[in-house]
């Protein structure tokens, strides 16, 4: 058939259409909120009216089948409406307070943890993993599995310092957008890419090759006749960009490949300006099934957090407060070379004052 | 079957098939009873549980008719061991603004997708969409052609425009200085062609926070990010700061203290906020939401150019646009992204997301393109270094007169 | 003669074989210190002894005429002791209370200002300029005569809100380290080097020029037969360190040098972290004798900051609470094109965060 | 005479001859009843003010016989204008720690300077040495003999060690956490040879300040930068603490709420200060030195690299070793210098820097080549990048075993 026939160009079905009849009476009117127990947000119009929000935990990646379960419920006590949130947890909008409780045993009874509103950890978010990328450096699904899983009963409180934010990438592209996280878990490569002569001159354009390094590390260069390239292993800091636009330079590699936890990272502009997570720990291994390296330490810079920080202080917050040297004191990690930028701007990250905790 | 899963065994997967939070194995394994790609699926996750190394090729470019985006190709590298997931193309549809459904179009994607894919989703994927995971290339047409009947689009991938997202905003909250849902919206039908025909350098990303509070993450992930705030004064119910403090709010430390203008006064009876150096962090309005509010005059702060850090480092957005109001059509604002993209299209480098553009050719001559006026509004300090690329200079014979350009 | 019979490397002389007797006996048994009055330091030691230290601002330059008129005073009333401080000022270092007053009217009686001792403005440390450097942009002593005739009744106060330090350089190399003061005066220029094609080749290294240049401006040329260089105009932001290197080079000009205006640096660690000095005016004209212009908005700043600024707020710390848009604002002055960096970190100067104040 | 000066008139200049501040004119003038020299420095300075430009030569290499550095050649480049300053050649001289003098020193320099030179001093230059404004070739050598014989000797100049500076420090400063005029001394002494005979790839400066409030600016101007601290708790004499309040000082808001680290607490009886937050900035010692003193184990923390902008951008130095103890005879600093002194005579390119050499090899090299651990005291924060050079990794086969590097 051609194209005029078909529907194109439509974009997305209006909100409105999937707006529950209390939002849009009370649209833009709302008041304030409170939270009446874990996992639940009221919110009060200045129409008096109140809805009711019950978030529950979501594994993000869903059968058809279990979404219809969830449907079901919204069918139920929702009159038919839902929606996700910014980190993919599920929410529940009542408008009968005597659902609620109903509600939530029945989405214990499915195994979905409800919490993650107020001064919590939320879902994590995060990204495909070996579930679906041909980039990753760790799984993203398995990883947060396990991490959530230690830290499930935080995810019901609401009794932290203040928001805990924890995001994951499975390789240095960063499709979780972990870089403004309070804990991120990155993938990482540590070995340069390997590059098949073979295929380079057959699928890959050698000038996108060569300017696609920001260290300058691959030079273009004659392989018995043919035009490859070859990688001053020197220079490779494992980003991995080559790869992205040369499927013949592979940098995976069971062995080395791992995970980095960086902290500190906001995007609230509460109190302090949003800011880049900083590096905890340079490498940890994949260990799979259970990721224990990674579970431990997380769960470890949380604890040391929830048990230091001031109210509403966030982790980079707080680590500003008592200073680098006594955040790796209070968690046990050793301070590495790598911890060190050395990168573009790495000057403006050394300690240029005499400002000095001891 | 392969090892990684002697007659369809999963050892590895099946000790994520407990403890509390829910389990993403619960769900391949659920899907994989009605559709055998999952099935394979599975087996593909096991060998790489065991390998320690993902198993998917780079993937190759296919799509929609029509359509440079929406649609990630991947391959199996082990289609002898999984041929099932030969094909194993992920689609995304573009959500409704700030993710609000009605169960029947969530069970009629639901049934689209039984029909044609593997049956498993995310809900969502980073950059907001419907993430249907896994089918074959030919299917992607026929999805599609269901998807639009039922009033459903794909989003965007590759170097377009992707599917612009948006925080709750005044559907569910107090805070909102802008109706995120239709400038989101209104945003994404305006530039649906941007969207699903890549013609730019590279990916720009939309996305739209209510407040300075940002609950989408805008600052850190979009190229525009769209922050609502306000001019005047916070609107303060006196009685209402006075009834947190009796119910053991400490506010000279937990609120004021943590002013980072060091602007407010409580006295124990009236909450003083001294506006003018107030930078609007939104912290004493979240601590007290029942006494403070944002003021009346509202808009939204326009910044540009975060990303992730391939590959001159991550960046956060920036300020553009002090203040602009936020009204339909929202002719300003999408003026100014047309005049951005004229600009970058024009002279970006392929791959070079709009924030690296501006490092590269330099602010100020990047405001002269687009015609907005240098304010101080947009940094955090003016120059530490005195390597100025003065334009203006006196010719020999003009020193009376003013200096050429 | 041979060297040997040469004395060299000998040093400066011992520190100790001039210092004044009071020094000797209390050194680093100091206890606290007041501000009697502007210009007058009491340091009161463990032993009870107290130093009078009365500062005396000078013009740094000074014939042996003058020095030896201050010896004079040094000899009538400390005993032929004095020293100088790190900012060029004069102090005359008494134990005898009463010879305060005597002192300072003979001190002005011959011209010497006293003062710039505690919340005041200091010396303004400066450079060579047109008295002894080829690389000026700018004269350095005659326009700090300037700026400190119009501000020497703050120098000898002590009512400012805290210091304010003064700094003049007459070029980018910055011999008065002028990168982290409250106000800062540049001497800039503001065109390409002029290559003289006949000398370069034979006073210039050409590989030097080259890697001089920190934007790669500069591109190896042959002129009629001879190497020399070329200067992509575009690129180039008027450093002179193609001069330095190459006096074939030269930027001087007449037309277009000028004076640039930074403010709110600051070295010390107390309260703020060291900071460097910000972009205020981008250009002032050379217009000696007076360079009214200069004198005016140094002083306009001044008033602003003095106005303004809360108790121990330095110009830099002012300026950070009540934000940049402000002190545009308050000073009049315009925010241009020029404000913006555009050098290595720039992205790192842009304002990444909705902190707005309107 | 030459336009500029028309029999000798200076119209401009002379309208600097007033004025409450001390005048350079009235110094210059005052010198030329006596030299003429300083009437053709005039003239020519005249002739500059007219013009608007400089009128001296790119300096040419002359000094004294065995030295490579302390005098700085210059030429005018009108010389058939004003002859008496073709040669117009300064020296650096050493001047006294913290620039003690008594007269008599002072007078046998002036005295000096009368024979050999233009009359015409900088007390000081920015590095700290006495400066002798103007001189021929011929009468370098004498003047240094003269100098020499009476004890002192010229400072540095270009790539070798400058002239080390101190502040006041213990000589008069109740704050001094070592002793910065004998440091200053030593290490002078002791790089003798690295001062007068240039051997590095450029210039390196020494700056002593006894404490935190860094009185000689070391941390913007000094490649090593020794800032007095102290390791234990502040003193306080709270007796004082409330006298100063009695006085009216307003301690809540201006000492407390000044401090950077948000560690004190006054209630209105004793001044409480949490030293494991305390940053050491000084503030509320410089706000109250009669009640609060640096605590009583002192010592210093030695920061690397500042420098003006030429030509990667101005540089603050950095810590390197958060805490030193500073006692005679310093060899562990001197070690220390040497060392770095080592890595960067080797590896440094031509007019780089030593903060400049750090940057291009990276900190983390660098450290492990001066045989320094890497301390969070070094950072303002770690890395934000995720750009890592990971040296360690496992080979084949050696998957139980530990890392390789
Ligand atoms: C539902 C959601 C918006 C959406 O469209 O989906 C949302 C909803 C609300 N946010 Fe948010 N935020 C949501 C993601 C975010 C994000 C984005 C993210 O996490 O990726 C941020 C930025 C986080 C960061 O800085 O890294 C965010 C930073 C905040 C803050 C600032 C917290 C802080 O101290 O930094 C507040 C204010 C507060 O919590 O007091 C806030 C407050 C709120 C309020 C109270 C607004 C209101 O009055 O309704 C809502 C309930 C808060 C709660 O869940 O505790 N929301 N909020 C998102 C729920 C995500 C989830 O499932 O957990
Ligand atoms: C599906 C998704 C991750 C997820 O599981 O949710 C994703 C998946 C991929 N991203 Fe992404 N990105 C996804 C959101 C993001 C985000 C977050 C966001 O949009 O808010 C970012 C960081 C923000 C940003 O744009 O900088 C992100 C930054 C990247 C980058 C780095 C771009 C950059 O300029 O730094 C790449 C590399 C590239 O573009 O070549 C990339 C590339 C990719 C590719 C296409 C792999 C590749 O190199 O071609 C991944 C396909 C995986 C697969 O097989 O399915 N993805 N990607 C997200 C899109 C789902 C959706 O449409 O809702
Ligand atoms: C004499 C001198 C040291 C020397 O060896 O020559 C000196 C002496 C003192 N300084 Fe200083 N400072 C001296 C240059 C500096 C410098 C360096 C400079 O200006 O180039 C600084 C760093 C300035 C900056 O941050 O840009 C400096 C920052 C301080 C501070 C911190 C002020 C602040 O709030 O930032 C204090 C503490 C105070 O003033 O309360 C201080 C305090 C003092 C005290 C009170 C120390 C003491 O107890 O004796 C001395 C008298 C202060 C005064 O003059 O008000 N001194 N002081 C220098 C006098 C220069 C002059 O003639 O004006
Ligand atoms: C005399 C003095 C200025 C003054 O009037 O006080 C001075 C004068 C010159 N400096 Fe300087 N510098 C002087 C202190 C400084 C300082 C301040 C300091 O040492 O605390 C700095 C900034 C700190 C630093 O070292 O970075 C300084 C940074 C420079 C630079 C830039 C160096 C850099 O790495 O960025 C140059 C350019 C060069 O070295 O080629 C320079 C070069 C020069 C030259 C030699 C001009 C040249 O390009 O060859 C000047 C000779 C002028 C003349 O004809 O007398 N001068 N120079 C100072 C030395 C007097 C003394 O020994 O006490
Ligand atoms: S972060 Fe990397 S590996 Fe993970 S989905 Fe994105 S591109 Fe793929
Ligand atoms: S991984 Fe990154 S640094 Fe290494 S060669 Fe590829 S592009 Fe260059
Ligand atoms: S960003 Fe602001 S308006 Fe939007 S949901 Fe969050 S708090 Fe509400
Ligand atoms: S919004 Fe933030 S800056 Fe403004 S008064 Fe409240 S806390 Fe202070
Ligand atoms: S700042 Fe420039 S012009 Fe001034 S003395 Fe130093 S080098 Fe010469
Ligand atoms: S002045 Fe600076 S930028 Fe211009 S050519 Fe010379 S070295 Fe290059
Ligand atoms: S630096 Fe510290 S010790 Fe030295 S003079 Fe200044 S205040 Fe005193
Ligand atoms: S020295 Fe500075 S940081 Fe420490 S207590 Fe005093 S003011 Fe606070």
């Amino acid at each position: 058939m051609s194209p005029t026939e078909r529907l194109t160009d439509i974009g997305p079905p209006h909100y409105q259409k999937h707006l529950p009849p209390i939002v849009k009476e009370n649209y833009g009117k709302w008041l304030y909120h409170e939270i009446p127990r874990p996992g639940v947000l009221v919110h009060t119009a200045e129409s008096g009216d109140k809805l009711y929000s019950v978030r529950a935990g979501s594994p993000r990646l869903m059968s058809i089948y279990t979404i219809r379960d969830i449907c079901d419920l919204a069918d139920k006590y929702c009159d038919g409406y839902l929606r996700f949130t910014s980190r993919n947890n599920i929410e529940f909008l009542l408008t009968d307070e005597s659902k609620i409780n109903p509600l939530i045993e029945e989405l214990e009874k499915m195994d979905f943890p409800v919490g993650g509103v107020g001064n919590t950890i939320s879902n994590i978010v995060h990204t495909q993993g070996w579930i679906h990328c041909h980039s990753a450096a760790t799984d993203a699904s398995g990883v947060v599995k396990n991490v959530m899983d230690a830290l499930c009963d935080k995810f019901k409180s609401t009794d932290l310092p203040g928001k805990l934010r924890i995001a994951l990438a499975c390789c240095l592209n960063m499709c979780g957008a972990v870089h403004c996280s309070d804990i991120a878990i990155l993938g990482i490569h540590r070995r340069p890419p390997k590059v098949d002569h073979t295929r380079v001159p057959s699928i890959c354009e050698i000038p996108t090759v060569v300017s696609a390094c920001p260290t300058a590390a691959i030079r273009p260069e004659q392989v018995d006749g043919k035009q490859s390239v070859s990688v001053n292993e020197d220079l490779c800091m494992f980003c991995a960009n080559c790869y992205t636009v040369c499927p013949a330079m592979t940098l995976n590699d069971p062995l080395n490949d791992g995970v980095s936890i960086w902290v500190g990272g906001k995007v609230s502009n509460a109190r302090h300006e949003p800011m880049f997570s900083k590096l905890a720990v340079p490498f940890l291994p994949n260990n799979p099934p259970m990721w224990p390296e990674v579970v431990e330490t997380v769960t470890k810079i949380v604890e040391v957090w929830a048990a230091n920080a001031r109210k509403y202080e966030r982790m980079g917050e707080w680590i500003e407060r008592i200073g680098w040297p006594r955040f790796f004191e209070l968690t046990g990690i050793e301070f590495q070379k790598e911890h060190i930028d050395d990168f573009k701007y790495a000057g403006l990250s050394f300690k240029r004052s005499a400002h000095l905790r001891f | 079957m392969a090892d990684g899963n002697p007659n369809g065994k999963t050892p590895k997967l099946d000790q994520l098939d407990k403890g509390p939070w829910p389990s993403f194995v619960r769900e391949i394994k659920r899907a994989a009873e009605h559709n055998p790609m999952c099935k394979d699926l599975l087996g593909q996750l096991e060998l790489s549980y065991e390998e320690n190394i993902g198993h998917w090729k780079h993937g190759g470019i296919v799509g929609v008719f029509g359509y440079g985006g929406g649609v990630i190709g991947r391959y199996t590298d082990v289609p002898d061991k999984f041929p099932e997931v030969a094909h194993f193309h992920t689609m995304r549809i573009n959500m409704p603004a700030a993710w609000f459904y009605t169960t029947e179009s969530l069970r009629t994607i639901c049934d689209i997708w039984e029909r044609h894919g593997s049956g498993l989703t995310n809900m969502h994927g980073s950059t907001g969409d419907i993430i249907l995971l896994g089918t074959r290339t030919e299917e992607l047409e026929p999805t599609f052609e269901e998807l639009t009947k039922e009033g459903f689009d794909l989003g965007g991938s590759g170097s377009d425009v992707r599917t612009p997202s948006c925080c709750v905003g005044p559907a569910r909250c107090e805070w909102a200085c802008y109706d995120t849902l239709d400038l989101c919206y209104d945003l994404t039908m305006e530039f649906q062609d941007e969207l699903h025909r890549p013609a730019f350098p590279y990916k720009f990303k939309f996305k739209c926070a209510g407040c300075p509070n940002d609950c989408v993450a805008s600052v850190a992930r979009a190229d525009m990010s769209i922050i609502g705030t306000w001019k005047d004064d916070i609107q303060i119910d006196q009685a209402a700061v006075k009834e947190y403090a009796e119910q053991g709010l400490n506010i000279e430390r937990d609120v004021c203290g943590n002013c980072p203008a060091k602007c407010m006064e409580w006295d124990g009876n009236t909450l003083d906020i001294d506006n003018k150096t107030c930078v609007r962090c939104m912290h004493c309005i979240n601590a007290m939401p029942k006494a403070l509010r944002p003021g009346k005059e509202r808009g939204a702060c326009i910044m540009l150019g975060s990303k992730a850090p391939i590959v001159e480092g991550a960046q956060l957005s920036s300020v553009i646009i002090p203040f602009m109001k936020m009204e339909p059509p929202y002719q300003e604002i999408k003026d100014l992204a047309e005049r951005i993209w004229d600009v970058w299209s024009e002279d970006g480098k392929s791959r070079e997301r709009v924030g690296e553009f501006i490092q590269r050719v330099g602010m100020g001559n990047f405001l002269e393109a687009i015609e907005v006026e240098p304010s101080p509004y947009m940094v955090a300090h003016p120059r530490e270094n005195p390597y100025i690329f003065y334009e203006e200079y006196f010719e020999e014979g003009d020193e009376d007169e003013d200096e050429d350009e």
